[in-house]
């Protein structure tokens, strides 16, 4: 089979990572921030040139987490795939489920419950919010105040994971929602649990912000690193915070307008300047956005089924044919691109992965910046290893 | 959002000679797609995403399917000049017999990019591309100078289905160590025998212990 | 012999050194006769995020850290001087402490000279 | 010197004890774990040492980010062919006496993904491993109890005599030779010495 030139260095295209030339003061260093790193919130490995402090190629390197997940779908029913759904994103198993779901629903042609819409949307918002709290909280880790600030992240995350525990049987991987809707109807006490714990949140929110928005620190770091420009952003694919803190409106949870969206009102945040202080402002804003959205739909759930009584569970054959759904989650957009054949196993089972793709432009953002910063711009693209490699 | 016809018929009047097909999806789902040529395939993702109406400047997704080859049996009606005798004379005689025959439809593989338009927040449009076949003719031209976003999953094609993408700024592996060989996504692909012992080995767990077996007396009994 | 002032000290000395290399003494009789020593060439790879390291890091680097070091390494000695002053100033006379702040101030006049110069802002 | 003068002793506030066992208690006191997380057991890793699991009861609250500092690797989450040379490197380059702690089914076996191509069934394989926790993750209490089985194996450690441990004894295997990425799999697929895996009684299997 020829192989071509594979180690070809220039770039022609315009939408290409711009070469950046060293100023010829000292030697170049090549450094890997290898698979074993502290700040690759995984095993993430880029191999840098370095020019002193400042970056002059930076090169991803993927694969040491790649569990096959797609190879094991195939080999499997469409129901077996959903405990490895919540092993892609593995802070947010929800709303990897319900992308599946949503998915298979949508190949299948099954309606879902009114009660499952809304149980789909808290425990999605509910895993947004655990999601940017973490997120934020690894900001400032890797920004050097190791420790104390992601205490206040996990925090919450603990209420909120033991909410699902008790819902659906396990912190983090929780393998709760079907093809039809959901597996166990939430109870009163659990929705009264909930709405304490909603309630409380805001005050959470403004200490964090509190702690973002005062510190000159993380405002001179932070504000200027890693310039995503709008439209390099839509062309290179890049979904979800991303995006929206280069000031382009795209939201899923607005355009597709999936599951029961457009009865809540609430905004989209947009960021200016799309540099990593606009990134986590903007995680901040939509965890308020998020717990709008919750405080409404835990006030109007309606009572009814959690499961659409019509819905197969054993031998679940989907017609052939092929779809693609997609949802917002947390990192941007997850979809799951499923072609049947008509057998109880998926002829072909494909993920979208939000974070691999949005690190398209990470040489982009990361060339001429120092090395220190090249952790920041990694923790604020928010990428998590079980989803960029599958 | 303008049907699959719809877009047919403007891609040919702006690409004169763009090879359009349509392939019809037949689950509920109804996400019609288009197969293009890969000779015109450029020239149709520019327009596509350049076009004012249609404005398709987000490609989401790109997927490699593999399509082995196909052992089908069809029925297929053969007329024969028999020898006959019809009433005592000696004659050649035509005769329709029913005859199944096996015949193997070569495979291919197949690259599916799903494209939507953030400026006109519309739905999905399919595009599908297939190689000429599965061995050595493999190649196909690359979208990352048209949508910067296929440039690591056209890596991950050519990782584990081993589509060339011509044109492609730094095809690496991108899942796989650089020294692998094989195409592990394929439908035809044989695991390495790193086969352990599995205390209770049952159906194809118990088939792959007595191989591995066989693997080590052979291995054995060779030294 | 106990009656010199300065025995007291001594002996506050010596008792500081072997609470000191006590230990160390012990650990290292403990490597010798103990643990065997077990060094092997994986063992001493230089240690780069887990992968073989490939290149040099004896690189000819910019002046800019050399220039950094150098401003950080006065400081640093002068707050050592600092130190005992810090502790005894209250009793001094105003002499001595116009001496430290001549000395003081002359190390700050050259923090100044380097500020103006531009040597802190990284390149 | 019988249990109870001991403890009558100790009542007094004199500490009668032996030099094996004040070795082991400040040795299992302060295990410093490396900062090694692999994939979703790292997260219930990092939620362990948060503030309402607190690992820092059990002396192990300082995470190392280099080998040469730590001498406990938890190895939480699933061991790729492409990442085990270098999980082999790391444990390598630790110095002795270093432990290991195989956190969730994937780093015992392969886990859910064992069929996977790209999956080693287990570090086992190519590193000896002092403690196993199952679970997909394992809950933080589990990996708590981990580290209650790692102290009290170290406090039952022998400094001389025939079982003492590895870092003590000279001719026990030092280096765990690194495997090479082949054309279809790792060469050589395990390690001499430590897989199949002597268990007392029952010989090896295999």
């Amino acid at each position: 089979m020829n192989v071509v030139d594979t180690k070809s260095e220039k770039h022609e295209g315009w939408n290409l990572p711009p070469a950046v030339a060293p100023d010829g003061e000292g030697e170049l260093l090549e450094v890997s921030m290898g698979p074993h790193h502290p700040s690759t919130h995984g095993v993430f490995r880029m191999d840098v040139t370095l020019d002193g402090e400042r970056v002059i190629r930076l090169k991803p390197v993927f694969g040491y987490l790649h569990r096959n997940h797609e190879k094991l779908a195939e080999g499997q029913t469409y129901l077996a795939s959903i405990p490895y759904t919540d092993r892609l994103d593995y802070i947010c198993s929800l709303t990897n489920n319900w992308a599946y779901a949503l998915a298979v629903e949508k190949l299948a042609g099954q309606e879902v419950p009114e009660r499952a819409e809304y149980v789909r949307v808290i425990l999605g918002e509910l895993t947004r919010v655990q999601n940017h709290a973490l997120a934020v909280g690894f900001l400032l880790q890797d920004m050097g105040a190791s420790g104390t600030p992601l205490m206040y992240g996990f925090r919450e995350r603990e209420e909120i994971l033991d909410l699902f525990e008790t819902l659906t049987g396990s912190r983090m991987m929780c393998n709760y929602m079907r093809f039809g809707g959901c597996r166990v109807d939430p109870t009163a006490e659990w929705l009264e649990r909930a709405r304490k714990i909603v309630a409380k949140l805001p005050k959470f929110v403004d200490e964090f912000e509190a702690l973002l928005i005062g510190n000159e620190i993380l405002i001179a770091r932070t504000q200027g690193t890693g310039i995503l420009p709008p439209d390099l952003a839509v062309n290179a694919g890049v979904t979800g915070p991303v995006l929206r803190a280069s000031g382009v409106n795209y939201d899923l949870r607005k355009v597709d307008r999936y599951s029961i969206y457009d009865r809540f009102d609430f905004k989209v945040p947009l960021g200016e300047h799309g540099d990593v202080y606009d990134r986590f402002m903007i995680r901040l804003l939509e965890l308020r956005q998020s717990l709008r959205i919750l405080e409404q739909a835990l006030k109007d759930i309606p009572g009814g089924p959690v499961m659409d009584p019509k819905a197969k569970i054993r031998n679940f054959r989907p017609k052939p044919g092929e779809a693609y759904g997609r949802i917002e989650a947390p990192k941007g957009e997850l979809g799951f691109y499923l072609i049947s054949d008509g057998g109880p196993n998926p002829y072909r089972y494909r993920v979208r992965p939000p974070s691999l793709i949005n690190l398209t432009i990470l040489e982009d953002m990361c060339l001429g910046q120092n090395v220190a910063d090249v952790v920041l711009i990694l923790g604020s693209v928010d990428i998590v290893l079980g989803e960029v490699d599958r | 959002m303008k049907t699959v016809e719809e877009i047919k018929a403007a891609i040919e009047a702006a690409v004169p000679g763009a090879g359009v097909e349509i392939v019809l999806n037949p689950g509920p789902a109804a996400q019609h797609s288009l197969r293009l040529a890969p000779e015109s395939a450029l020239a149709v993702a520019t327009f596509l995403r350049d076009d004012a109406d249609l404005a398709l400047d987000h490609l989401s997704n790109v997927t490699g399917v593999d399509w082995p080859d196909k052992e089908i049996a069809e029925k297929v009606k053969v007329t024969r000049t028999v020898a006959k005798t019809v009433d005592g004379v000696e004659q050649q005689v035509e005769e329709t017999v029913e005859e199944t025959r096996k015949r193997v439809e070569p495979g291919c593989l197949e690259v599916v990019y799903h494209l939507f338009s953030v400026a006109k927040k519309h739905g999905p449009v399919v595009l599908r591309m297939r190689t000429e076949n599965r061995s050595d003719r493999v190649e196909l031209p690359s979208m990352t100078h048209i949508w910067r976003s296929a440039d690591f999953q056209e890596r991950e094609i050519f990782d584990l289905y081993g589509v060339v993408f011509k044109g492609h700024p730094d095809l690496r592996r991108l899942l796989m160590w650089d020294e692998f060989k094989d195409h592990p996504m394929r439908k035809d692909y044989v695991e390495p025998d790193d086969y352990e012992y599995e205390p209770t080995p049952h159906d194809h767990v118990l088939a792959r212990a007595q191989e591995h077996q066989k693997k080590i007396e052979a291995a054995g009994n060779k030294e | 012999m106990s009656s010199s002032p300065y025995f007291s000290l001594a002996v506050l000395f010596v008792a500081a050194l072997a609470f000191g290399l006590g230990p160390l003494g012990l650990a290292w009789l403990w490597a010798r006769f103990y643990s065997p020593r077990k060094p092997n060439p994986t063992k001493n790879s230089i240690y780069e995020c887990g992968l073989v390291s490939k290149g040099d890091a004896w690189v000819r680097f910019r002046p800019a850290y050399y220039l950094y070091a150098i401003i950080f390494l006065i400081f640093d000695v002068e707050a050592v001087f600092l130190l005992p002053f810090a502790v005894a100033f209250s009793g001094l006379s105003a002499a001595a402490c116009i001496a430290m702040l001549v000395f003081v101030l002359l190390l700050v006049e050259g923090l100044a000279w380097a500020w103006a110069k531009g040597i802190l802002t990284w390149a | 010197m019988d249990e109870n003068l001991k403890i009558e002793l100790g009542k007094q506030g004199i500490v009668v004890t032996t030099l094996q066992e004040l070795y082991n208690w400040g040795r299992r006191s302060s295990v410093w774990p490396m900062n090694f997380g692999l994939a979703c057991c790292a997260i219930e890793m990092i939620a362990t040492t948060m503030a309402r699991y607190d690992l820092a009861r059990f002396g192990a609250e300082v995470f190392r980010p280099s080998p040469r500092q730590a001498d406990l690797m938890i190895i939480s989450g699933t061991v790729t062919k492409k990442m085990a040379p270098q999980v082999v490197r790391l444990y390598n380059q630790m110095a002795e006496p270093r432990y290991v702690i195989a956190m969730g089914a994937c780093a015992i076996s392969g886990g859910p993904f064992k069929q996977g191509y790209n999956v080693l069934k287990g570090i086992d394989r190519y590193i000896p491993v002092d403690v196993h926790i199952p679970g997909c993750p394992p809950r933080p209490e589990a990996l708590l109890q981990a580290f209650i089985a790692l102290q009290k194996k170290i406090d039952g450690q022998h400094l001389t005599g025939e079982d003492r441990p590895r870092f003590l004894d000279a001719e026990a295997q030092g280096e765990f030779p690194v495997p090479e990425q082949g054309e279809h799999d790792l060469v050589p697929t395990s390690n001499k010495g430590v897989w199949p895996i002597k268990i007392q009684g029952l010989g090896t299997r295999d």
